[in-house]
Order: C-alpha cells, then sequence, then structure tokens
C-alpha cells in the first residue's frame, strides 16, 4: 500500500536530518573558540598547571578528528591516530551510551541536568499550548463561520496585534502589572524552600507561578493558532460539500462541526506539530523573564556561560524533538486524512 | 399534451427574478421574470447556454444563493406556500425533505473525509423522525442499490469513486427522504457519454418507478429528448420559449430555440451542415435594450432592439417571448 | 490563480488595496515609519550620537517637556533613540528580508522548475535548515562572528529563507504545468526565456507578499536577539533599547518609559507590515470574500405586494 | 466520524511529543532532592521558625568547593564549612576559627595549630586535626581544582600527630599564610575519602554538603533556591536565626521587585539604576561600600614589545601605545568621574592600581589620580611629536606611518562595558585619538587577548583575592607566555620586587615594597583603572535587624552578618 512505503521514506529522512543535526552540533562547537578552563570568571589564582589539567578532564586535550588537532585556531594533525583516541568518535560513542558529556560550568552530566530541567518545561508549555490551541482555533473556527463581520475583523486584529508582540517584552510587562497590582509571585517555579502541608498545596504554590507565564505563553501562540485556523476554515466553507451539507437542510452549527472542522483540522496538525517541536525555542525568553527554571532558562544560561556541553545537548534535543514532531504530523496526517491513509 | 397533464401541480414559480450586487458594475440580472410548473411525475428539462441564469434559478427555489445573490420578486409556490415566506429554519426543514438537489460538480460535492454511507444516512437521519433512524443503515442499502452502487461499496470514501459512480452516489443521496422535486443540475456534463445514458437511464427509472417529479438542467438537447417532458428554454435570464417536449422539437415558435435545435445533431432527419450561432451570450451586467437575443437574432426588426417582448400564450402548454409570435 | 487577477500595474493594486481597510491601516503605519526614519535628523529633538554633559539625575528621568519620553540609562533621551532606531530596525528588517528572498526565491524557483532529484534534494536541504531550531543558531554564528549589525543582518537572512523557499517552489510547480507554458516550450522558448517571461512574473507577486512577512519576522528576530545579548550594543536598535532598559534595571527603577516605547514601536512597525501583508495577500491571491455559510445581507429584498419578514434568522 | 478521534489524535501528538523529548525519562517533580543524613529539624520551637529569605541574581555553579569558580558558592562554603583562619570585615586582618592557638619557627617553615576541642560536623561525627590535614592534602593531590589547589602550593607537609595539634612544613617561608588558609574548608575525612581518584573527586556533587559550619543544607535546587538551616550548638558563632534561603532570579529588576513587595528579606545586589528607588522605598535599608571580594575594571593597553612577543602570538599592538606619552595622554583624557556616574550610576569610586581599595593595608592610597584635563593630554601628545598632519581630526606617529587609531574590545558579558566605551570614545576623541569599538564574547576575547596579544585596547576586570600577590603577579614578565599578562609589561625592577614581596616575612616591609610596585605601574600607565565597583545591598527594617553595615566592606550574605541577625521584635 503506497501509505507504508511513504512512511517510511519520511522516517528515513528523519533519521538522516538527526544525524546531520548531530555532526553539525559537534563541528559547531570546535570552531567557537573557547576553553572550559577559563569559562566563567577571570581570576589570576587560575595556574596553568590547573587549566591543563581541566583540559585533560574534558578531554579536549585529544585531537578533534583524525589529521585535524585543533578547529580554533586550525591546526593539523597526524592522521592515522587511532579514531577512538578523537574527540568526535568518542562522541558519537557516548551519545549512542546515553551520555552528553560533562557540563563546564557544574562538572554535572548534561544528561542529567536537562532530565531536571525538561518536565518543568513540559509543566508550563504543556497546559499554555493546549490553552492556545482550543482558544485560537475556536476563534478562527468563529471567526471564519462570521466572516467580514465585527467579530472576525475585531479576533483577526486581536491575533495580529498578539503575534506582532515581542514575546520577552509581553512577559516583563505581565511580570510587573501581576507582582505588583496582584501580588503575583515574581519569578521561579515555587516559593523558595517553603515547606508544604500537602502535595496539593504544592500544587497550588506551582499553579500561582505559572499563572503569568501560561496567559504570555497563551496569548502569544494564541494570535498564530487563530489566524491559521481562520484561512483554513474559509477555504473549507468556499468548497462544494459545504454547499451540499447546507442543501441537506444541516443546521450550522452541525454543518461546522462535522462537515468544516475536520477538513480544516488537517492542516492545522502540521502546524500545531511544527509549533510544538519549536516549544523550547519559544520558552527561551519567558523563561528567562519569569525566573523559570526549564529547558529554555538552561540554554540562555549556557549561552552565558559558554558551557559547550550543555549547548551542545540542548540542541540536540531541541533539533530532535523538531524533527520527531514533523515526523508525527505526517504520521498523524496520513492516519487522519483518508486519503492518504487508502492510497 | 404533456403525459402528465392531469397530475397534481407541486412546484409554480411566478415571475422569479434574482440580481447579483458586485463592487464596482452594480447590480446583475442574473434572473428575470421566469416562470414554470411542475406536476408530479413529470420531468422538466431547462435548457440554455452557460451563464443564461438557469442554475441560479434552481438555487433561488432552494435559496441557496451565494451572499451577493437576491431574488427580488417572484413567488415559488410549493405545496400550497410560497417558499419564499418561510424563515430560515423552515426552509431548513423543506430542503432535502421536499426538494432535493443534484450539484453540477459532483467530483467535490461529497466531502472527502466521510465514508460516503455516512452522507448518505445523514440526509436520511436529518428528516426522519426518531423512529425511523434506526432503520437508516438499511435504508441506505437499499438506496445504493437502486442507484446500482453494491453494498460493500457503503464505508469507502469518494475518493475510492469513479465520476459515475460519485453522481449515482449523489442521487441516492437526493432520495434519501423520497422528496418530491429533485432538482439535477446538469447530472451528466462532467461524464463520458457511455456514463451519461446510464445516469439518465436511471434518473427516467426512478421518475416513473417512485413518482418524483425531476428539473434536469442541461446544455444538451439530447438529454432534453432523452427523458424530459416538458422544455424551459433560457436565455440571457429570461424564458425564452415553454412547451411540452413533442412541441417544442416539432413546432418550436421562438427564433432562439429554432437555431438552437439547428445546431443539434439529429438522427431522424440527416442535416448537411450544422449551423452555429453568431455571437456570444450577452453579459448580465451589460444587457442590451429590448430583447436580450436581438443582436444575435436574424429575424430581429426595429421593435426587438427597443422593447422587451411579453411572454405571450400560444398554446395551451406553449409560451414564447418574442413580437414575430405575438397574436396580432 | 489565474493572470487576470494580477494587477500589475500600482494603480491597479491601489484600486484593489483601497478595498480592504486594514491593508490601508498597515500601509499608514509602514510608510509612516519609513518616513520617521528617512527624516530622522530633522524630527529628534537630540542627536544621539553627539556627547552631551550628563549627571546622575539625568539618568531614566521621568518624562518632561525637555524630553517627550524621558531618558534611558545612559542619560539619552528616548524619543530621539526611537527616532534614530528606526532606521537600525528597518536596515535590519529590509536587508535581512533582501537576503532571505534571495536565497529563498533561487532555491525555490530552481527546485520548482528543474524538478525530479534536483527538487527533492534542495527540498530536503529546505527541511533541515528548518529543522535545525534557528534561535540557538543564530546564538552560537553572532557569538563567532563578533556582534555587528552587518553580521547579524546576514545570520538571520541566512536562516530565513525557508519558507519562501517553500512557497515559491509550489507557486513554479503549479505555474509550469500551465497550458500557456508548455505551448511556449513546444515552440522552442528556453528555460531562461520561460522563467523571465512566465514564471518569474506569476512568482514575484506571491515573493512580494512573504516579503512583508519575511521583514517583520526579521525585525522581531533582531529584538529578541539583542534582549538576550547577541545584538550589536554599538548600534541603536529598538531591540538594544529594550536589551539596555531590561538589563540595566528600568523596570525597579520606574522607568516604564524606556520599556514600554521601544516596544511599542517595534509592535507598531510588524503590525504594519502584517495588516499590509494581509492586504497584499488578498490582492494578490483572492480568497472568495464570501462562503456557503455567510450571512446574506437580505436574502430576499423586501416584495413591494407582500411583507415578507425573510431574516429572521435564529441562530443556528 | 466524530470529532472526539480529532482530539484523541491531538492529545497524542502530544504526548508523542513529550515522551520522545530526549532519551531521559523526565522525574516527578523532586519534592525535597535529598533529605540530609544529619540530625532532625531543630525542635520545632513554640513560635514559628525565623527564616531569612535572600535574593540573589546568580546560583552556584556546584556544591564541591574543590571546582566551584563562582562567587555564590564560595558564600555557601563560607556558612556551610569551618576554615583554620576567618577574615574580618576590614580586609586584611584574620582571626583564627578551628585552632585556638598557632606557633610558628624561627625561619617561618613550620607552622603547629592548636585545634580547639568538641567541634562537630553536621552529622554529628566530631572534626579532629585528622579532618584537617585530610583535607589540605586532599586539595594538594588534585592539581586540576581551579582555585583551591593553588593556595597549597608552597605546603611541603601537612601531619596531624593528634587529633587536636596540625603541623604544616613549608618549602619556603611566605608571609601571607593565613591568606592561604581562610579558604581550605576542612572536608569531613569519613565522607570525602570516598572520593580521592581524579575522575570521582570532580564528579562528586556534595548536595549533602556536611560541614562544621553554623549553617546545615537542608535542601539544594540549582538555579532555584538553596535551603540552610542554623547549626545552633555551633561551637564559635551559634546563628539567631532559625533557616536560611537564598533565592535566585534570574532578571535583576526582579530581584529589586521581590525586596520591594517584601518577598525576600535582603537581597546581595542589584542593578545601579535600581538604588535611587530603592533609597526612597518603604521600611527597605539601601546600604553601599566596597565588596568583600573587590572586582576591578582595567582599561588594558597592549604595550607588548615586539622581542618579547610569545611563540605563534600575533602580537598586532600598536606601536604608538608603546610609548608612555600617549598612554599619560589618554590617563588625563579619561573622565573616571562622568564614567562612574552614567556606567555605575554613582555606585564606584575612581581606581589607581590593580590592588583595589578593599584590600585595606596593600592598597597604596598615597597615590595622586591623574587630574581628567584634555588641554593638558593635547600638550603631551603635541610634545612628543603626535600631530594631525591630515588635518582629519586624527592624530598621526611621529613618522606619519599610522593614524592614531586603536580598536576597543569588550567582553559582552560586562553590563557596563558598552556604555563606558561610549565615554571613552568620546573624550578620547577630543585628544585626537580614534577608537573602533567592539563588542567581544568572552572567550573569543581571550583567544585575542593572551597570550595572543592580537589587540589595541581592552575593557576587562579581574576578580580579586584578598591578598595582592596573584593579582600583581600577572605584571611580571614570566608570565606573558602563560596568558595571565594581559599588557605584555616587562620591568625587571619589578620582577625584583615581586619576588622580594614573596618572602619578606614582616608585615610593614611587605608593606612598602607592595606600595612601592604599585606606585611603578601607575607612574608607566600600565593600565587606567576606570573604577572600584561599589556593592549595593539592601535590606527590609520591618524582617531583621543587627546587620554588620559599619565595617570598610559590606557583606551581609557574609557569617558576619548572618551568625548575629535576629528577628525584629
Amino acid at each position: 500500500m503506497r501509505g507504508y512505503r511513504y512512511l517510511l521514506n519520511k522516517i528515513a529522512w528523519a533519521c538522516l536530518t538527526v544525524l546531520f543535526v548531530i555532526v553539525l552540533n559537534f563541528f559547531l562547537f570546535r570552531i567557537l573558540p573557547g576553553d572550559p578552563a577559563r569559562a566563567g570568571i577571570r581570576d589570576p589564582r587560575m595556574t596553568v598547571q590547573a587549566q591543563e589539567a581541566i583540559r585533560v578532564r574534558f578531554g579536549l586535550d585529544k585531537p578533534v578528528i583524525n589529521c585535524f588537532e585543533s578547529l580554533n585556531p586550525l591546526r593539523l594533525g597526524k592522521c592515522g591516530v587511532n579514531p577512538l583516541d578523537t574527540q568526535f568518535f568518542i562522541y558519537i560513542r557516548n551519545l549512542f551510551r546515553g551520555e552528553l558529556g560533562f557540563s563546564y560550568h557544574t562538572n554535572r552530566p548534561v544528561v542529567d541536568m536537562i532530565g531536571e530541567r525538561l518536565w518543568n518545561t513540559i509543566l508550563l508549555t504543556g497546559p499554555a499550548q493546549i490553552l492556545s490551541i482550543v482558544l485560537g482555533m475556536g476563534l478562527g473556527l468563529l471567526a471564519a463561520w462570521k466572516a467580514h463581520t465585527a467579530i472576525d475583523y475585531a479576533s483577526l486584529i486581536g491575533s495580529l496585534v498578539a503575534w506582532s508582540v515581542p514575546t520577552f517584552w509581553l512577559g516583563i510587562l505581565l511580570l510587573f502589572w501581576g507582582s505588583s497590582k496582584l501580588g503575583l509571585p515574581i519569578g521561579g517555579k515555587m516559593t523558595a524552600g517553603a515547606t508544604y502541608a500537602s502535595t496539593a498545596e504544592q500544587w497550588l504554590d506551582v499553579l500561582r507561578h505559572m499563572l503569568l507565564p501560561t496567559i504570555t505563553f497563551t496569548i502569544v501562540y494564541m494570535g498564530e493558532y487563530m489566524l491559521y485556523m481562520r484561512s483554513a476554515v474559509l477555504e473549507v466553507l468556499a468548497e462544494d460539500y459545504t454547499l451540499t451539507a447546507k442543501a441537506k437542510g444541516l443546521k450550522t452549527s452541525r454543518i461546522l462541526r462535522v462537515h468544516a472542522l475536520p477538513n480544516a483540522l488537517l492542516p492545522m496538525v502540521t502546524i500545531i506539530a511544527l509549533n510544538l517541536g519549536f516549544i523550547v525555542s519559544g520558552a527561551i525568553f519567558i523563561e528567562t523573564v519569569f525566573s523559570w527554571p526549564g529547558l529554555g532558562l538552561a540554554v540562555y544560561e549556557a549561552l552565558n556561560r559558554r558551557d559547550y556541553p550543555m549547548l551542545q545537548g540542548l540542541f540536540l534535543l531541541l533539533a530532535l524533538s523538531v524533527v520527531l514532531a514533523n515526523l508525527v504530523a505526517e504520521l498523524l496526517y496520513s492516519v487522519l486524512d483518508p486519503r492518504i491513509k487508502t492510497g | 399534451m404533456s403525459r402528465v397533464d392531469g397530475a397534481p401541480l407541486l412546484l409554480d414559480v411566478r415571475d422569479l427574478s434574482i440580481d447579483f450586487s458586485t463592487h464596482d458594475q452594480g447590480a446583475m440580472h442574473a434572473v428575470e421574470n421566469v416562470s414554470f410548473m411542475l406536476r408530479e411525475g413529470e420531468v422538466l428539462g431547462v435548457v440554455g447556454e452557460s451563464g443564461c441564469g438557469k442554475t441560479t434559478a434552481m438555487l433561488g427555489i432552494l435559496r441557496l444563493l451565494p451572499v451577493t445573490g437576491r431574488i427580488v420578486s417572484g413567488e415559488i409556490l410549493f405545496g400550497g406556500r410560497d417558499l419564499l415566506a418561510l424563515s430560515e429554519s423552515e426552509m431548513a426543514d423543506v430542503r432535502w425533505k421536499d426538494i432535493a438537489m443534484i450539484f453540477q460538480g459532483a467530483m467535490n460535492a461529497l466531502n472527502p473525509v466521510h465514508r460516503v454511507g455516512d452522507q448518505i444516512a445523514e440526509a436520511y437521519v436529518q428528516h426522519a423522525s426518531k423512529a425511523d433512524r434506526a432503520s437508516a443503515d438499511e435504508r441506505v442499502c437499499r438506496l445504493l442499490d437502486m442507484v446500482g452502487i453494491s453494498r460493500n461499496r457503503k464505508n469507502q470514501y469518494p475518493h475510492q469513486y469513479s465520476g459515475g459512480m460519485r453522481q449515482r452516489a449523489m442521487i441516492a443521496m437526493a432520495l434519501a427522504c423520497t422528496p418530491q422535486v429533485v432538482i439535477a443540475d446538469e447530472p451528466t456534463t462532467a461524464l463520458d457519454v457511455m456514463v451519461q445514458a446510464q445516469i439518465l437511464e436511471l434518473l427516467k427509472s426512478l421518475c416513473d418507478s417512485i413518482g418524483v417529479a425531476i428539473i434536469v438542467v442541461t446544455h444538451d438537447l439530447g438529454v432534453v429528448a432523452e427523458v424530459c417532458d416538458s422544455v424551459l428554454v433560457m436565455y440571457g435570464g429570461i424564458a425564452a420559449e415553454y412547451a411540452d417536449v413533442d412541441t417544442l422539437f416539432n413546432a418550436a415558435q421562438h427564433p432562439y430555440t429554432r437555431l438552437l435545435l439547428d445546431a443539434f445533431p439529429d438522427l431522424t432527419r440527416p442535416k448537411d451542415r450544422l449551423t452555429s450561432i453568431p455571437g456570444y451570450p450577452p453579459r448580465l451586467n451589460a444587457l442590451p435594450p429590448g430583447c436580450r437575443f436581438a443582436p444575435r437574432c436574424p429575424a430581429a426588426f426595429d421593435r426587438c432592439h427597443v422593447e422587451q417582448p411579453g411572454l405571450s400564450q400560444l398554446g395551451r402548454f406553449h409560451s414564447a417571448s418574442c413580437f414575430l409570435v405575438e397574436p396580432k | 490563480m489565474s493572470e487576470q487577477t494580477q494587477t500589475t500595474s500600482l494603480r491597479g493594486l491601489w484600486a484593489s488595496l483601497k478595498r480592504n481597510p486594514m491593508a490601508v491601516a498597515g500601509l499608514f503605519m509602514v510608510l509612516f515609519t519609513v518616513l520617521l526614519a528617512l527624516f530622522a535628523p530633522l524630527l529628534a529633538p537630540y542627536n544621539p550620537k553627539e556627547s552631551v554633559r550628563v549627571t546622575v539625575d539625568d539618568i531614566y528621568a521621568a518624562p518632561s517637556s525637555a524630553h517627550w519620553l524621558g531618558t534611558d540609562d545612559a542619560g539619552k533621551d528616548v524619543f530621539s533613540n526611537l527616532i534614530y532606531g528606526t532606521r537600525v530596525s528597518l536596515t535590519v528588517g529590509f536587508f535581512a528580508a533582501f537576503i532571505s528572498l534571495a536565497i529563498g526565491g533561487t532555491i525555490g524557483l530552481v527546485a520548482g522548475f528543474v524538478g525530479g532529484r534536483v527538487e527533492n534534494l534542495l527540498m530536503r536541504f529546505t527541511d533541515v535548515i528548518l529543522v535545525i531550531p534557528d534561535l540557538p543558531l543564530i546564538m552560537v554564528l553572532v557569538a563567532l562572528t563578533k556582534p555587528s549589525l552587518v553580521n547579524i543582518i546576514i545570520v538571520i537572512g541566512i536562516l530565513g529563507w525557508t519558507g519562501t523557499a517553500r512557497l515559491v517552489r509550489s507557486q513554479t510547480l503549479s505555474v509550469k504545468e500551465r497550458k500557456f507554458v508548455l505551448r511556449a516550450r513546444s515552440i522552442g522558448a528556453g528555460n531562461f526565456y520561460l522563467i523571465r517571461r512566465h514564471i518569474f512574473p506569476s512568482v514575484f507577486p506571491l515573493m512580494m507578499v512573504n516579503t512583508v512577512l519575511v521583514i517583520s519576522l526579521a525585525i522581531l528576530e533582531e529584538s529578541s536577539l539583542a534582549f538576550i545579548g547577541l545584538g550589536d550594543p554599538t548600534t541603536l536598535s529598538w531591540g538594544q533599547m529594550l536589551n539596555f532598559a531590561f538589563t540595566r534595571g528600568g523596570m525597579s527603577s520606574g522607568a516604564w518609559w524606556a520599556l514600554i516605547s521601544p516596544g511599542f514601536a517595534i509592535v507598531w512597525v510588524v503590525l504594519g507590515l502584517t495588516l499590509l501583508g494581509q492586504g497584499l495577500e488578498q490582492v494578490f491571491n483572492p480568497r472568495l470574500e464570501w462562503h456557503h455559510l455567510s450571512k446574506a445581507k437580505r436574502m430576499v429584498r423586501r416584495i413591494i405586494t407582500r411583507s415578507v419578514e425573510s431574516d429572521k434568522e435564529e441562530a443556528s | 466520524m466524530s470529532t472526539q478521534k480529532w482530539s484523541v489524535s491531538l492529545l497524542m501528538v502530544l504526548v508523542l511529543v513529550v515522551a520522545a523529548c530526549g532519551g531521559t525519562t523526565p522525574q516527578a517533580p523532586a519534592a525535597a532532592a535529598t533529605q540530609p543524613a544529619a540530625t532532625a529539624q531543630p525542635t520545632a520551637a513554640v513560635t514559628e521558625p525565623a527564616v531569612l529569605r535572600i535574593g540573589w541574581g546568580g546560583s552556584p555553579d556546584t556544591l564541591n568547593p574543590g571546582t566551584a569558580v563562582l562567587a555564590e558558592a564560595y558564600t555557601l562554603f563560607e556558612l556551610v564549612y569551618d576554615a583554620m583562619y576567618q577574615l574580618q570585615l576590614d580586609g586584611s586582618t584574620y582571626t583564627l576559627e578551628l585552632a585556638d592557638s598557632v606557633n610558628v619557627s624561627e625561619d617561618g617553615l613550620v607552622w603547629t595549630f592548636h585545634i580547639r576541642p568538641g567541634i562537630k560536623f553536621h552529622d554529628g561525627v566530631p572534626l579532629t586535626a585528622k579532618d584537617i590535614a585530610f583535607s589540605y592534602n586532599y586539595y594538594q593531590a588534585h592539581q586540576d581544582f581551579p582555585y583551591l589547589s593553588v593556595y597549597t602550593v608552597y605546603f611541603e607537609s601537612v601531619e596531624a600527630p593528634d587529633d587536636s595539634t596540625v603541623v604544616i612544613k613549608l618549602t619556603q617561608a611566605i608571609p601571607n599564610m593565613e591568606s592561604q588558609l581562610i579558604f581550605l574548608y576542612v572536608l569531613p575525612e569519613h565522607i570525602w575519602s570516598q572520593y580521592t581518584d581524579a575522575t570521582a573527586a570532580v564528579e562528586f556533587e556534595n548536595e549533602a554538603m556536611i560541614g562544621s559550619g553554623p549553617f546545615k543544607m537542608v535542601e539544594y535546587r540549582q538555579n532555584e533556591f538553596v535551603h540552610l538551616a542554623a547549626n545552633k550548638d555551633h561551637y564559635l558563632t551559634p546563628p539567631k536565626v532559625d533557616e536560611l534561603v537564598f533565592q535566585t532570579f534570574e532578571n535583576q529588576d526582579a530581584l529589586v521587585q521581590a525586596i520591594r513587595t517584601g518577598q525576600v528579606d535582603m537581597i546581595t545586589e542589584m542593578p545601579m539604576t535600581a538604588v535611587p528607588g530603592l533609597r526612597t522605598a518603604e521600611n527597605v535599608k539601601l546600604v553601599t561600600g566596597a565588596p568583600l571580594s573587590p572586582s576591578i575594571r582595567d582599561v588594558i593597553f597592549n604595550q607588548l614589545e615586539p622581542e618579547n612577543c610569545p611563540p605563534d602570538a600575533a602580537c598586532t599592538g600598536h606601536p604608538a601605545l608603546r610609548d608612555r606619552n600617549v598612554r599619560l595622554a589618554l590617563a588625563h583624557a579619561t573622565d573616571k568621574q562622568k564614567i562612574i556616574d552614567v556606567a555605575l550610576l554613582g555606585l564606584g569610586t575612581p581606581g589607581r592600581t590593580l590592588v583595589a581599595n578593599g584590600l585595606g593595608m596593600w592598597y597604596n592610597s598615597s597615590l595622586q589620580d591623574y587630574a581628567f584635563d584634555i588641554a593638558e593630554a593635547n600638550r603631551i601628545l603635541d610634545q612628543a611629536g603626535y600631530a594631525d598632519t591630515d588635518g582629519d581630526g586624527v592624530r598621526q606617529m611621529p613618522d606619519g606611518s599610522a593614524p592614531l587609531l586603536f580598536r576597543l574590545y569588550w567582553p559582552s558579558d560586562i553590563e557596563a562595558a558598552p556604555r563606558t566605551a561610549e565615554m571613552l570614545a568620546e573624550t578620547w576623541g577630543q585628544v585626537g585619538v580614534k577608537v573602533q569599538p567592539q563588542a567581544f564574547d568572552p572567550d573569543a576575547l581571550t583567544a585575542v587577548c593572551c597570550p595572543n596579544f592580537d589587540f589595541d585596547v581592552i575593557i576587562w576586570g579581574w576578580g580579586s583575592d584578598p591578598d595582592p600577590a596573584f593579582l600583581l603577579g600577572t605584571l611580571t614578565t614570566e608570565q606573558i607566555p602563560t596568558g595571565s599578562s594581559e599588557t605584555g609589561y616587562s620591568n625587571p625592577e619589578f620582577d625584583a620586587l615581586f619576588v622580594e614581596q614573596g618572602t619578606t616575612l614582616d608585615k610593614t616591609k611587605r608593606q612598602e615594597i607592595i606600595w612601592e610596585m604599585q606606585r611603578i605601574v601607575f607612574d608607566d600607565v600600565v593600565y587606567i583603572i576606570p573604577y572600584y565597583e561599589d556593592a549595593a545591598q539592601a535590606y527590609r527594617t520591618d524582617r531583621f535587624t543587627g546587620w554588620i553595615i559599619d565595617q570598610p566592606k559590606l557583606e551581609l550574605s557574609d557569617p558576619s552578618s548572618l551568625t548575629v541577625v535576629e528577628p525584629v521584635k
């Protein structure tokens, strides 16, 4: 059946893309100047031997890859070196063992640091994404149905404004409005060091901390979903089968729910999947403004501290989630659209 | 005399006029004072070149006009009620229960993401009483049998049907609630000749077997001769001639009808050369003064270019709008 | 998208744009900003470049008659910075969009026109670039190439073309199949002639629509980069103003003006561009104004003889 | 095909992407990282426990003293661990902490410490001389510890003959023995002995952080908060508060907003621009002063003589910068007060030498700074032959070979640097010297600066140790190839004095030498030190009282304050 080969092709390309990202990731951070020993504050107490010892600990004394001693400054080296002694192959071997190396900054394994933060990002972006999908698409459906009326223009303008606002700026304004006017917490995931009578109370505290970032997220993403949904539904409502549905005497609500929505959702699946892939990139700004200890904040900190292994791990995770999101979109599209499923 | 002369009157359209408003070119008179009747079991053919307003008139009956269209005058009497006076919800009950329609572009008329069987059932369930709903599945199978589609294709999707089968499915759907009237808008245009014949044969047999009245909109006189009991010829939004099929084919009065017949190959009377009608159909926003057909009418004289001829009654079932045929 | 609707003449463009109120608003906002950028020296009360004796109480001074929008963390007049800032932000937007357009346009055109394996390869390459999340990659490239405005423009341009490439490819594909192209090819027209005479004229308007979108994305991207400290501190873009205001305690010292005005300016330009984009989209690939469920203004005009209440449609 | 199917598929998208993100399985929200094995919480006093909340902008990089680099980590070490000596807030006097007496052999090579009896670790195990000896040997054994191993350079041997005596033999007599020991925190041998090999020592996260100091670790969430509890039976300074919480705020404005709204009781740092606002905020007391560990901002001139250029280094410094007159003129053309006013909003004092004013007696306060005088600067340059031959407002080299056009770099992580660069460009422009400003990524700047010397002028800075030796060492000729020397300055007389101060035991004699070294560098205008940054901290007056703010140095998060502060009645 054509569908099966179609998916195999997609999966093959996804794997190839991931491999490309892995290789790009490695060389990208070897081209960048930078030295783990000197990461952070300059201090005269750092002796040359200490720097050399640190470089050995991070395996940076080995050649980058056969024939290349180092990429920045570019120094050629012996080509006959055993590949397993070069940083590249060690990196690949560790990768397949699930190790992403050690952070320059905290000496802790990158995998653990990402693991701790992953849950926080999902906790923040998950509900926000669902909220913006539901609100955005609901509004989009309504605006398309009532096309060229007050509701349509209002929601269109609203979404365009929401789409044009820089995320971090909206975050800052909400942070200050929320904290000074409503007494909402200023940052972080929960009140520091607080002891909770019950987990329910703890969750309540977390929710209080989540309120403002979630609102920011929802506003920013809702605009985009609404715009896409509106154009998708407009197109569907102009199709012949909508006229047939009306001719069949169906109620407008049923026409929208049974005939228009499923057809409009098809393109939306790809857009939603793509957005889910880019969640972390989007979260960088919101988590920074709200000090929310998620992956976005980890990217910001790792960049400020030039913590290359951590950046490398985070980029890999970002690229992986985008590739997987695309793959899932393709899968879902073929499952949901009978025209592709049945070949 | 038409075959169903004595049958009770189902649909009586009187002086129906429909305008289209556009941004820059003002109002376009798509349909002007068109009147016709439909009796039980009758097959009425509505003939005319493309852009003569025939489809618009049909959509007007079911009030499915696009938002820019407006019915400016006329009455559509059906079952003793004027459809134009109904509220939207009352009209929704009439649609498909009493009057069903088969659209021209059948390719896209079925929803691609729902099974054909479900779409047919949906039409039935919408208008059936609570009790009958249970028998929806069984009813769909009988409908598919009627139109010659095998039952096991019920759960397939529209894209798995050929053009002809999709048209048959549309017909099945149209008959889901056994309506009194079915409007078929160019049912065979997009199909090849062989399939065309089968579809026409199917329509004819359904009309005889379950007594449903059918309006067939077409630009193909062959279809009219084959299937219809009476014919309404339209040109530039007006009713040029309206008669039973025998009178029309043998004693057409309106110059346009005669030219139409000449332009059509006829096995019974060999013609050496088919005459084509010079000129083009009028653009609805730049209609000529006087008779719409005047610019292309070989028999046109000065009055035709000035005045618009009214519809004159020539026989019990025969009328035409042309000065030549006006009783002196 | 048939030829007739493609209003190539500017007057025709304005005629069709005029009908869409949002597009007009967008055009006004964009033109206003461009004028502001052009006549910055005349409009700005102070020249941000020349040195001015600054004392501590000049820092984050509240809006006053001397400084309509107060001063920033270096005592410089926010209003003048804002006006000069339009120049930087617009240049970043236009040039980055130009680069994206050039790359995306060519790749899309070649992929669409040549087709086959070449198309597959180019499109897979586009997917890969799309997959790599651009913000982290930009961070690395800017950190690598010393933060300067030119580098930022190049970096945003290099990574912003995937959308344009896909659009141009699909448009080229659809035009390539057109009869008049096949006919031209059959009478021996060369590839370049075909592209120049047929493909490009119909692809170009869509690229224009996409450009407006890409420009607004570039401006947003620049401000995000500047916010996380990757901008060029020696330039005077809105993003940099936001970064200074945010990192040097703008809010905590109550200097809302230093933070709100640049943010507002960004929203003003980006909104203007997107509204204009919507309008152009409607002109170049007009979708039906209405659809089957549109509420008819008045389905049946009141017939003189009998009062027909036909539009008491209940909300279904 | 009801729409339920669509919503299910949407959720599937979410779950699939989530599960696929990274190989790691997300743990449930860790309620408490690791419960300390230490004694249970202090018996809950009848009243609510006094919890002091502190807000700061950073977070410790790691809790392992060996590998830690950031100041935040050292703040925690000071609270949780003890050392042999404790540095007082005047910046140069040391008091014994773990030991109650010490005697030094005549030749200054053998230091014998008598340890106070009855000291316990937080897990109840007694602290003995053996733990101290183990700790010092442990630091010496790991050369790749960034900072702490360098303090054991002069240790020949460290032994503990019995539980209360520690004997340290030195390779040479050194004057600043106390400053070497204040950072060598004493680790519990019974825990750290399991982590002696190289990788284990570095990978040990030490989250339980068992020490003997006035506070003990309760919970640590990196980049979120650190929760400490008071060690009520500390032998020297039992704290009056019951618990301490350090909360991290990623952006500075949130920090200020936190103290305004009372969400925290004290903040250790703030953006300078917030100072005016906080001065007037109700029940918030703002305090400014020299920081405990001073940070020096310096304008570096690349004055490397070509013959000193290290192998495969670029050495592209502008020749004019080797001429003292040019550096002197630029010193006169630098308006330090304006830089402080604009870049630091007045929160700094004009600087003179690498040794900051916070280092107490070591700071040569007798030096008279170069006055900001554009005319004087122009006069010096005219006299030295740097005329503006082509009239473009930029002077040329005497031989007309090149204009005085200097590349001015700074690292992008110094917040005030861009504004400082702007002002330097302005005032230097008035004396005919043009600069090309360029921000740099810190690591890229390291690669360009040292030991490559591929620059003209850099605005950078140093973190400083309480003892001046390390900082002054960066100006010796031998440091040029190592990269520690930024200026490429090489002065034999200075090198000789550096060696001499390393071996002078007598404090006043050593002070004279160090003052003389600072005068030489100052006269040669090797650097321009625009300012020493002041620390600005604030605390809620309605929450806790007793903060130590009358000392020459200011550090509210130092044990000196945190062990004496008590809730406002």
